[in-house]
């Protein structure tokens, strides 16, 4: 068996709770008890646990806006982030940020970001920080097809190349950008041979196969951590829900979301795959479905308790550290 | 900038319309009446190349909803996620005998592109010697109360409003943003238009026909002679709340709505505080080197003898625009705080009382 | 902000130093005491890759000459042209254990990195609830006078002291350019930090150790009673000659440097005008949400009561900087519309004579 | 013979007209006419040339803050130029603009531009409309090695194949960006390579002969004229001068560009192509010079006596149309 049990039941659990957590966080938004707009990425799971399994608190990811997958696979306590989402004090961060800024600088998630292709000249100044100060810790940057055409993602991918950065770009693409194809947006219609003009390996990986997509992003860190520089990793998903949540998806083909979600699910084929190899029993899996459920529910209802921001003294602080 | 009628009739139809339709309404007709009229962003039309429906957003906000089916994907124009080069190809087009008017989804992106506006699209006249001439439209949703956090709230019209070259158009309301949308369209210079994502559903009454309200000319929608605030895009309801409640207890205010930032009418501001001697003004922006205390200051220098007490400024505090709602609700100007601001300039005398 | 001491010593030896030298010094000896300062930039060290010298530039105005040498370009780290990846690498970096001090060849080039600046560095902490700092200096060449035209002369000082989470520093001297750069590179948060390209070879005495001059503290180039000039980075040498030149007409001009835009000093200022209750402010930048206008909104509003006269600004006018050295000189503030300002506001009196 | 006569005669009339007026740049600068920086491009006059020859005026060229040999090749009137290089208000820009921001849009010169990158989605804007509109005109922008860097570059880039864009990339690889090798700011160590990632014809050229990167425009504008989108040529070439007129150009190597000007030099190497090949005679050409360096004499001398711009005019004309 090449993967530990240990190992299989922790993927598994960080898949089916970031699942979870974005159903949830789509329920509760329907509900009125998350505000602001919302971005889901359900259907995503296995290249945010691939990405970020091997990581440690001190190796940094940078996010999205669609950045509770990334958070969760990261480390991120989940009753803090529902917090956050839900506009709290005790939320990650007090509730200034919501989903779209959300961020745990201890557990080294460099922040969601609502700038499109905000992240990845960050995320290489983590990678830079690493470099210099000789830690060997790596950092990764989570990227859309969409994202993926924005000056900054580019000129990132060329300096992390010519400074030799410990950075592995991952580009999710999961087709659309809003309501765009990527085949559109993306003008050579393949990720991968436009990352491998900048000089660095880039791969295209099955995002729906966990196993793929970890091998390579397996390769990627082990050479990003040994100086080897940076590599990009093209992982094919598929968008469960809208772009954001309420989003009428009017481009998608009819049937195509419920499709996906019949076909293209990555927990499901995970699932399959692990009791097809005899590597993990059903009952196990269920067992720990039924745990995520009854924590997500205490995330919820202990959000939905918690105290909201005073504006007396929360709206003014943490502009400054020292002014 | 004589004349300062509010909201100057045109013959004709009227209709009830919200911002949103009004501004769809006069891209609609001036792309009819104009060939050279196109429209680009992200998702102007949504659904490019995609399997399910054409024009399947229309606009994030659906203000450009329509167009794409009536002028075809080469006049409305959805482009990748590179905001540098959707301002850039809207002002090398506009050099070059187009019109267009480009989006940005949330005026907050001008970070990725601001190079392309503020040195190249509007310096190229001045540059150039007056030989080139780049008639284009930046459309952009600005504000908060949308619960949407720190990156996608801000107010940017005081950053645009100190670059020489553009004009920097907030409208208030339906009429407003009709007419200063046709304006902008034939305008030829670059145009700034600020769309407050709250104020999208408002509506009044607005002409059938096309129609332009020229620039540098504000608006009155309350008139006094006690007080003078001056307020812009969603603060100027705040103002109208404010002076409708003075109203009832005799104090009437002298509310001023500029339009247009830049152009600014600041000589009808120095003539209302002529006459009311008291000024207030109500910005959304933050407060350093802001709007409010760009107008404040115009006063202290060329209003200051008509001054009775201090001019007061109210706006955002000097920090992001935080997501949980209380904070957010804290942190805009409201209708409260001007009120405070107001009653404190109304009882200020010119000796410091 | 209580002590408003001019040029406070420090024990020890001084030396003649330009402004260009104090800033180096600065770097040097903050990069010797601390291992994770950092500069990177274009050409900060020069020839990368090259078969000619190494050091080659030291930075397109030498400011940060020498430092290859000794740290190696593990830390001064020379960067393909690419600003907006600079000021990334340099957030990023501040938030994972680095004092990055990414330089902007020519501030003008703000343009193309705004958004890792405004949206990014200046954000995190308060989107992050306080929970990262981001110690980090943008430094960036100001300003006219060198023929270098439109987009390479801007003061863009008032852009970015709009917003809130950037301090901004603008040294006038040697001097204060090496305590507020030494400020700078301590500080936690992140610092804007304004070079005047026509001032670097400016010298004064500053003393061989580092020491630090805290933000938000002005200095008093001149004192006196009779006016109030408010005036910062080559400004500040228009505002001394005209004191200088009134004081030999027994007029004197209190003059304050704030030497940081944000935070601002106004203590310093609104105490200034309760004396002099004449105020002048000189700002190269253009005038519309300016820092002249800023300024002045602060006193109309909290000092009011000392005023005995209008404000007035003295700016460069509403324009991109032209090229031809006429028209740039007359596009330049100076000594000689600064003392036509003075003039004036000394001759008005609180009735409007 | 593969070229008219007249056609060969014009193509070194222009590269020496470019040559000369450089070469008279630095000693007018040297002798303190010429106010600000100035960046010559004596060395890559066969790159401009070949670029614009074939264009009409309607054809539109961006440039960077190295124009004046893209000026020249694109029929712009080198007293103008040389007015407004010295700041006079009878100049192309009335003295306004200077080197690094000359213009002329008559004969479709969008602009030299002092922010590197600058150009690149202009010219997208101007292919734009020539699509728009029908036109059937091409759009052309001139970039190197070290702009190539620059995100808003990438950006027109994916833009440009994604809208099928009349666009024609050119980079001027120089070998340097100010005082930083090609070699190390692209990461790729290939322009080319990267070019192409994008999902258009990309080709490398040799610089240095004007048959060679002609041949390779002439196909890239024909394809752009005929509806079938851009394409990115890379020229291989030398600079001359420093990166700006004063430069102490410590990073290149000793006798480098003493080399260059004589074994790199793209007008001798013409020179002697077209003798070797019998196209042309050297007394047609050295008479060609003659006129040259009398045109540029009379540019320097109405330059110099040329009046200054009036700020009680010009300073505050020419913000906007109408305000
Ligand atoms: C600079 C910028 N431009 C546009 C947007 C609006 N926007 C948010 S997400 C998005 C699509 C991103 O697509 P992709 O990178 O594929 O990520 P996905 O949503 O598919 O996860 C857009 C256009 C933004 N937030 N920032
Ligand atoms: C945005 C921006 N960054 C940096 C500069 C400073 N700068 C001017 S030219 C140049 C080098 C450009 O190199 P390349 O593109 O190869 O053109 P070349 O000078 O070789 O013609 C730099 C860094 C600038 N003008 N604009
Ligand atoms: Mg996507
Ligand atoms: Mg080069």
């Amino acid at each position: 068996m090449p993967y530990s049990t240990e190992f299989l039941l922790s993927v598994y659990r960080t898949m089916k709770t970031i699942r979870e957590f974005e159903e949830r966080c789509v329920k509760e938004f329907e509900g009125g008890n998350v505000p602001g707009f919302t971005h889901v990425s359900n259907g995503q799971e296995a290249i945010a646990v691939a990405a970020c399994i091997d990581l440690s608190d001190k190796d940094i990811i940078g996010s999205t806006h669609r950045g509770h997958g990334h958070c969760i696979a990261k480390g991120c306590d989940v009753g803090g982030m529902m917090k956050e989402i839900m506009g709290r004090s005790t939320g990650l961060c007090k509730g200034k940020g919501g989903s779209m800024h959300i961020a745990d600088i201890d557990k080294g998630m460099l922040g969601a970001n609502a700038i499109v292709g905000g992240g990845p000249p960050l995320v290489n100044g983590a990678a830079l920080a690493a470099k210099t100060l000789g830690t060997k810790n790596v950092a990764l940057s989570f990227n859309g097809d969409g994202s993926a055409n924005q000056g900054t993602v580019f000129e990132a991918m060329n300096m992390a190349v010519v400074l030799k950065l410990p950075h592995i770009f991952v580009y999710e693409n999961n087709g659309y950008a809003e309501g765009t194809a990527a085949n559109y947006g993306v003008g050579s219609n393949s990720l991968t041979d436009r990352n491998a003009g900048f000089g660095m390996p880039a791969e295209c990986v099955d995002g729906l196969d966990f196993f793929a997509t970890y091998e390579a992003l397996k390769i990627a860190t082990e050479r990003a951590r040994n100086g080897g520089g940076p590599t990009a990793i093209e992982a094919m998903c598929v968008r469960f829900d809208g772009h954001f949540i309420g989003d009428p998806q009017l481009y998608r083909a009819k049937d195509e979301v419920k499709n996906a979600r019949k076909n293209q699910d990555c927990i499901k084929i995970f699932r399959e795959r692990v009791i097809s190899e005899g590597w993990l029993k059903a009952a196990a899996m269920n067992a720990i479905d039924k745990e995520i459920m009854a924590e997500i529910e205490t995330a919820v209802v202990d959000a939905l308790a918690a105290p909201h921001p005073d504006p007396a003294t929360d709206l003014m602080s943490d502009v400054y550290c020292s002014y | 900038m004589t004349n300062h009628a509010n909201n100057p009739t045109v013959g004709g139809k009227t209709s009830m319309k919200t911002i949103r339709e009004a501004i769809n309404d006069a891209l609609r007709e001036e792309m009819r009446r104009d060939p050279t009229v196109i429209v680009l962003g992200e998702e102007v039309s949504g659904g490019a190349g995609c399997e399910g429906e054409d024009d399947a957003y229309g606009g994030v906000f659906g203000v450009t909803k329509g167009l794409m089916p009536e002028f075809g994907r080469e006049r409305v124009i959805d482009t990748p996620i590179s905001e540098a080069a959707i301002i850039g190809a809207a002002a090398g087009a506009a050099n070059n005998g187009l019109r267009p008017v480009a989006e940005l989804m949330f005026f907050d992106f001008i970070g990725v592109s601001f190079d392309q506006i503020f040195n190249q699209a509007a310096k190229f006249r001045y540059m150039f010697g007056g030989k080139s001439k780049t008639p284009m439209v930046i459309r952009g949703t600005v504000g908060g109360g949308w619960r949407a956090g720190a990156q996608h709230s801000s107010m940017l019209h005081s950053i645009v409003t100190h670059v020489a070259g553009l004009k920097v158009v907030m409208p208030a309301n339906a009429y407003d943003a009709k007419g200063l949308m046709v304006q902008a369209i034939r305008d030829d210079d670059p145009v700034i238009f600020l769309e407050h994502k709250v104020m999208y559903d408002n509506a009044c009454e607005v002409p059938d026909e096309q129609y332009c309200i020229p620039f540098g000319e504000a608006s009155f929608p309350r008139q006094g002679s006690d007080v003078t605030i001056v307020a812009i895009s969603n603060m100027v309801t705040h103002a109208i709340t404010v002076a409708d409640i003075l109203a009832k207890e005799g104090i009437s205010c002298d509310v001023i709505d500029p339009r247009t930032v830049s152009p600014l009418d600041h000589e009808a501001i120095l003539e209302s505080v002529e006459v009311t001697g008291r000024l207030v003004i109500i910005d959304e922006g933050n407060p350093r080197c802001g709007l409010a205390s760009d107008i404040a200051g115009i006063v202290a220098e060329h209003g200051f003898y008509s001054l009775k007490a201090p001019i007061r400024t109210v706006t955002a505090p000097h920090t992001p625009v935080p997501f949980a709602p209380e904070l957010e609700d804290a942190y805009l100007p409201n209708a409260d705080k001007l009120m405070i601001a107001v009653r404190e300039v109304l009882a200020a005398g010119p000796s410091g009382a």
